[in-house]
């Protein structure tokens, strides 16, 4: 039950942004200008004209990390919800749990993965 | 002034065959050959210890053959004093890039300007006009009104079918615009793309202060290579000065640096003063008020910095409390001068309306309230951890950096060269006031903001002093009398003002470096050629090395914290 | 069969309460954030349009509403509009699972003052505000502009980076309740009279630095940054399309996000704690609106602290951010999280 | 003479108290309970200082020329006097030591008398830098800088001020702020507002 409001609710909201993607077309001015969807690049002429080319951004390995952590996360979850009924064994097994994770860290953090991508470039 | 003596230099001259030593009042020059030029710049910065680069520029004389005259300016700082090497050339000159890095610039403006060759300049491009342009601007035989190619029709016209008559029917055909295939080959040939994309930032952009066009050459977020292409804000001052009067071209000298009028107003009246050799005429008060106006000036305009740094940084806040203070000092300039920023207060011989009626009171409940407000923005930022880490390490620029580049102002003094006009020549009242220099130490984005800081407070004891030298005198004239008006006619509205032969280069101490003017005079109410030391242009030239390998949001810090103002950038 | 309408119509109206609270609220709140500014900036703030710019916000979505729709050249359409849809949607939708206040009965109905207690609660908030990577990635992508594209790889780049933090920061609050639904969480905390700010100070700070920066506020308005990308993933969005994104970022996922952090930390609906002993409610008179109104009050408390460190902070580079999340805010949460199943054992008992 | 200025480190406590944020925060809050000290624009105006250099005017004869420049200047060029009318002699020194000379169009007529008068002075706000040299150069206290501020404009043909115009603004001039001191400015309910901290208590004057 509870999933099918949420269900409604999606799609009520789905419905909201199409409206809201559309309403300028119906409201809004209309004009032509030959310049006028030109990419904002201050002004003057584009330097190249597509901008989705290969951008490095150093955010790879970020990505990657973070597809690890949130991955151990959702192994956390549902051990947060029954600790209580673990005791001290469950504590011990998250224990090593974190400090595997701890580890992964300190390790990503040596590697140099963590630091900006042009500070490991200059070395 | 402090211009090097004659004497120093004899012992070059045996090395170098034909070096004449030239020395006046208003110039010490030293003329050499142009194929001995470079061993001779070298001689003075290596062993005579000129090491600061100031200008370097032509002067056109159509008729001479050789026909450019060209000189470059010299300070050495330990010693303060500056010289001047001239040489002639028919168009080619050797160039000093390897020497002096501000003279890549400075060729590249003559080159723009006057079509001067440089050999061995490793990327002679235009400065200011775009690469498609063919003429030579600052050259005599280049027209006043332009080539007059386009035809641009008024608003007006457009509007309503208007014909406009009388006043208003001003001729439509107007000289040179650049197209988007102009801007464009323009852009290409300023930088070769190395990394991912090339990003232009600016001439339209929030963070560049102006209409600056920095071209980005980016990997990721660093910033491979950059350049800076300047010149959309390029009037021609210095053609203008050319053909206006001396006192006339004051009002040009407002909107060069447009955020300290007052200040530049001041280095021009002092520089035509000094080359009428009436410095003394001038009254004791009139030099009170202009030291008091242009140091509440520097005040107002480090403000506008302040205000504008700390938005770049994201602290939005900061720049209303600064407009709040600047606000207040606007009202007092407007109060005093009738104008809020093209102020024109100064005229040569002293200043053009006294100080009015409770001007002193309000000034001084102005700084006696002022450096509150300076320590609550202190709080906010100086000790914030986010402001630390944005600043500390970014940008620096070290002493010999300072040299090479010719940085003068807060961004020389940030990494402690203690370079300071008002303390080295002192004009109008800065001899008599006491005021320190604040040094930083390791040349970074945060040292010359402490260092801006502290010129604001040093800024308010100054006027402390003024006002009570002021209040000393209020009913002493504010303007010279001429001793002999038939020779030299000094009025507020400066008409018949004769200035004899002469050359001088003097500067003032601007908020963003030294404002020089390199005035040459052949006699009678306007300048030859009169060329101006533009201290923001100089201090940006370091801008493309700072940039390298840093990421695209330490731009904005960079740049704010050398605090360029394209109006006199470009002139 | 009965049931199931009745259920519906609850539903329907539910939804309608929430949409119109959210989108209603979140158009006052910019307002409210001009209002905030402007008088920390001494100036009062939008004055003309209404009494004391009450109609502001009207004003201003008439006139986003009537801008011209453009579409910059060699973009990609269907991002273009999906990037607005995935921001929204989720965004609004996280308010499925907050709970306003208890349990009340209307009419004989017993009702839950939310649109619906499922028990992986927590899990569904976090699961959908990780959906804003990728309006934001597709917003900057079918831009095709470059400001827009690093825009959106900065704010993808904080995304990553503090949606880790920001899970390991509320795995202490719910070790301690032992649940994953919102309601039961704040009932946790009113049963064991412990609002779990005393016990996790660490991972509350931690979640308010996460939520700043998921929310793309100061110090960590990196993706928009003014002075250096205009306004980032945003720049060639007009009209609605371009209100829509700052609305959803700066007021909805606030909102959203200040109402979590009441739920875990804050002890929910419950009035003034007093740790391990009991509650203090000076809004007694108020009767069973009370809770209703202590929640509003927390969230707004929240929300205005928010505008308060956004009108007064510099902000961070990109870099430093993403350093400061991997380096500091994560080694914390570790501890706290085993702090926190050490002492666990005893609050429950 | 030479100042050191250099940084300190942030001390721990500092660092893990959020000391440094909390006193940003406590100087925005109390600034957010202060009064307001911005001008409502265009519902509220700031009256400009005395010597305020706006639109130009021209002052109109009324017995206060200064002497004896007015009449000296007057029977050297046989100007014909008018009480109501523009005090211009038509030396054309305004127009000398302007910087952009163009943005001027005098004119002067021969009446039958054998007397002068201007007939045109235009001037074209367009080109103009607002740097009063030509106010000045005006021997005879004619051209004058008003305080009108609010200029723009829907054509460019607005911006050129004819005789007319500029008597119309000298006469306004005359009437209104013509006798009063020259003081830095007058005091005004919003400059007071803006000035309030700064306590500022300026000689009285009647206005």
């Amino acid at each position: 039950m509870g999933y099918i409001a949420l269900l409604i609710f999606l799609f009520i909201l789905i419905g909201l942004a199409l409206v809201f993607v559309f309403v300028n077309k119906l409201l809004g001015p209309k004009s032509s200008d030959a310049l006028q969807d030109y990419p904002y690049e201050c002004g003057v002429p584009l330097y190249d004209k597509s901008a989705q080319s290969t951008f490095h951004q150093g955010y790879y390995l970020l990505g990657l990390l973070l597809l690890l952590f949130d991955i151990e996360a959702a192994f956390l979850f549902p051990w947060t919800v029954v600790y209580r009924y673990l005791g001290i064994f469950g504590f011990i097994e998250m224990a090593l749990f974190i400090l595997i994770l701890t580890y992964g860290l300190v390790y990503a953090w040596r590697k140099g993965a963590l630091n900006w991508q042009f500070e490991e470039e200059s070395l | 002034m402090p211009w090097a003596k004659g004497e120093e230099f004899l012992d070059l001259k045996e090395r170098f065959k034909g070096l004449e030593i030239e020395e006046k009042a208003t110039i010490t020059i030293l003329r050499i050959d142009k194929s001995q030029l470079i061993d001779l710049l070298k001689a003075l910065k290596e062993e005579k210890g000129f090491k600061l680069f100031i200008d370097h520029s032509v002067v056109d004389f159509p008729d001479k053959k050789p026909r450019f005259e060209a000189f470059y300016i010299l300070y050495k700082v330990d010693e303060k004093k500056r010289i001047v090497v001239k040489t002639w050339t028919d168009g080619e000159l050797p160039s000093i890039e390897k020497l002096w890095f501000a003279g890549k610039w400075a060729e590249r403006e003559c080159y723009d300007m006057f079509g001067i060759r440089y050999e061995g300049h490793e990327n002679l491009v235009r400065a200011f006009m775009w690469e498609t342009y063919q003429h030579y601007p600052l050259r005599k035989d280049f027209p006043l009104e332009g080539y007059a190619t386009e035809y641009l029709p008024s608003l007006n016209e457009v509007l309503w079918g208007d014909n406009l008559q009388g006043l208003m029917n001003y001729d439509r055909m107007h000289t040179y615009v650049p197209t988007l295939e102009d801007l464009e080959i323009t852009e290409k040939k300023r930088l070769k793309k190395k990394a991912q994309i090339v990003l232009n930032w600016g001439p339209l952009h929030p963070g560049t202060h102006g209409t600056m066009w920095f071209l980005f050459d980016l990997e990721g977020e660093r910033v491979y290579q950059c350049d800076v292409i300047l010149g959309q804000l390029h009037r021609g001052v210095e053609k203008l000065a050319e053909n206006e009067m001396y006192n006339q071209f004051l009002v040009y000298t407002d909107r060069m640096d447009y955020l300290s009028a007052l200040c530049s107003n001041q280095a021009w009246v002092v520089a035509v003063e000094r080359l009428l050799g009436i410095e003394d005429l001038v009254p004791e008060k009139a030099k009170y008020i202009r030291t008091m106006m242009s140091e509440l000036q520097r005040i107002n305009s480090h403000l506008l910095w302040l205000g504008t740094y700390a938005l770049d940084l994201g602290a939005l806040t900061i720049f209303l409390y600064t407009f709040k203070e600047r606000e207040k000092l606007m009202d007092i300039i407007e109060g005093i001068t009738g104008a809020r920023l093209t102020i024109s207060y100064t005229r040569i011989g002293g200043v053009r309306m006294d100080l009015p009626e409770g001007a002193l009171e309000v000034i001084r409940a102005f700084i006696k309230r002022f450096p509150k407000e300076l320590e609550e923005w202190e709080r906010i930022l100086s000790r914030n951890r986010i402001w630390l880490r944005r600043n500390i390490g970014v940008g620096v620029i070290s002493k010999e950096d300072v040299y090479f580049y010719g940085l003068t102002g807060p961004v020389a003094r940030g990494s402690g060269v203690p370079y300071d006009l008002r303390k080295f020549e002192p004009y109008d009242a800065y001899g008599w006031v006491e005021f320190d220099i604040p040094v930083g130490e390791n040349g970074d984005v945060y040292d010359r903001y402490l260092v801006r800081l502290e010129e604001m407070r040093q800024s308010l004891r100054i006027i402390e002093q003024c006002l009570n030298a002021l209040e000393k005198m209020k009913k002493a004239p504010f303007f010279a009398e001429s001793p002999d008006p038939k020779k030299l006619k000094l009025s507020l509205d400066g008409i018949g003002l004769k200035v004899p032969e002469g050359e001088i280069y003097s500067s003032g101490e601007n908020p963003r470096g030294e404002l020089g003017f390199y005035i040459y005079s052949k006699g009678g109410i306007k300048p030859y050629r009169v060329k101006i030391r533009p201290g923001s242009m100089y201090n940006l030239c370091i801008y493309p090395k700072l940039m390298k390998d840093r990421v695209i949001a330490d731009a904005v810090t960079v740049l704010a914290s050398l605090d360029p103002v394209v109006g006199e950038i470009d002139r | 069969m009965e049931g199931f309408v009745a259920w519906l119509i609850i539903t329907l109206i539910k939804i309608l309460v929430i949409l119109a609270v959210v989108l209603g609220v979140g158009a006052y709140l910019t307002l409210l954030e001009r209002k905030v500014a402007a008088h920390i900036q001494r100036r009062p703030g939008p004055m003309v349009v209404g009494w004391h710019g009450l109609l502001q916000p009207l004003a201003d979505g008439l006139k986003l509403l009537t801008k011209e729709d453009l579409f910059p050249r060699y973009g990609n359409k269907f991002l273009y509009n999906l990037a607005l849809v995935m921001a929204l949607v989720p965004a609004t939708l996280v308010f499925a699972v907050i709970p306003f206040g208890p349990e009340f009965e209307l009419f004989g109905i017993k009702i839950k003052p939310m649109l619906t207690d499922v028990n992986i609660g927590i899990l569904l908030v976090f699961a959908l505000g990780s959906m804003a990577v990728f309006s934001i990635a597709l917003a900057g992508w079918a831009s095709n502009s470059k400001y827009a594209l690093i825009g959106s790889m900065r704010k993808a780049g904080i995304i990553v980076s503090y949606e880790v933090v920001i899970t390991f920061a509320v795995m202490g609050p719910i070790i301690l309740a032992g649940t994953l639904s919102t309601y039961d969480i704040v009932q946790k905390q009113i049963d064991q009279k412990l609002w779990y700010i005393w016990l996790q100070p660490i991972a509350f700070v931690v979640y308010m630095f996460a939520m700043l920066a998921e929310t793309g506020r100061v110090p960590f308005d990196v993706q928009e940054a003014e002075a250096e990308l205009v306004t980032g993933f945003t720049v060639e969005y007009g009209g609605m399309k371009f209100g829509l994104f700052p609305l959803v970022e700066w007021y909805i996922e606030v909102l959203s996000l200040s109402a979590i952090a009441v739920v875990l930390f804050l002890g929910g609906w419950s009035p003034i704690n007093i740790p391990f002993l009991g509650f203090l409610d000076p809004l007694f008179f108020l009767g069973p609106l009370s809770p209703f109104v202590w929640f509003i009050l927390k969230v707004s408390l929240l929300f205005l602290f928010v505008l308060w460190l956004h009108w007064t902070l510099p902000r961070y580079r990109i870099d430093q951010i993403a350093e400061t999340a991997w380096k500091v805010m994560l080694p914390l949460t570790f501890v706290n999280l085993v702090f926190t199943a050490i002492i666990a054992p005893l609050i429950w008992r | 003479m030479v100042k050191r200025v250099f940084e300190r480190p942030l001390s721990w406590i500092e660092r893990i108290f959020f000391i440094d944020f909390i006193r940003g925060l406590s100087i925005t809050i109390r600034h957010a309970f202060r009064r307001t000290i911005t001008t409502h624009y265009p519902y509220e105006k700031l009256v400009p200082p005395k010597r305020f250099r706006g639109f130009f005017g021209h002052k109109v004869v009324d017995g206060k020329e200064p002497q004896p420049a007015f009449d000296e200047w007057v029977e050297r060029f046989k100007i014909k006097v008018e009480v109501g009318k523009s005090r211009c002699v038509v030396c054309m020194l305004c127009k000398r030591a302007c910087p952009v000379p163009q943005l001027f169009e005098i004119e002067g007529e021969k009446l039958p008398d054998g007397r002068r008068r201007v007939s045109v002075f235009n001037m074209n706000m367009m080109l103009c830098t607002f740097c009063g040299f030509c106010v000045d150069a005006c021997p005879v206290d004619c051209l004058f800088q008003s305080d009108i501020h609010e200029t723009a404009s829907y054509t460019r043909r607005d911006a050129v001020l004819n005789l007319e115009i500029l008597e119309k603004i000298g006469r306004d001039w005359q009437r209104r702020r013509e006798e009063e001191p020259d003081r830095i400015w007058i005091d005004d309910k919003n400059r007071e507002r803006l000035w309030y901290e700064n306590s500022v208590k300026l000689p009285e004057v009647k206005r």
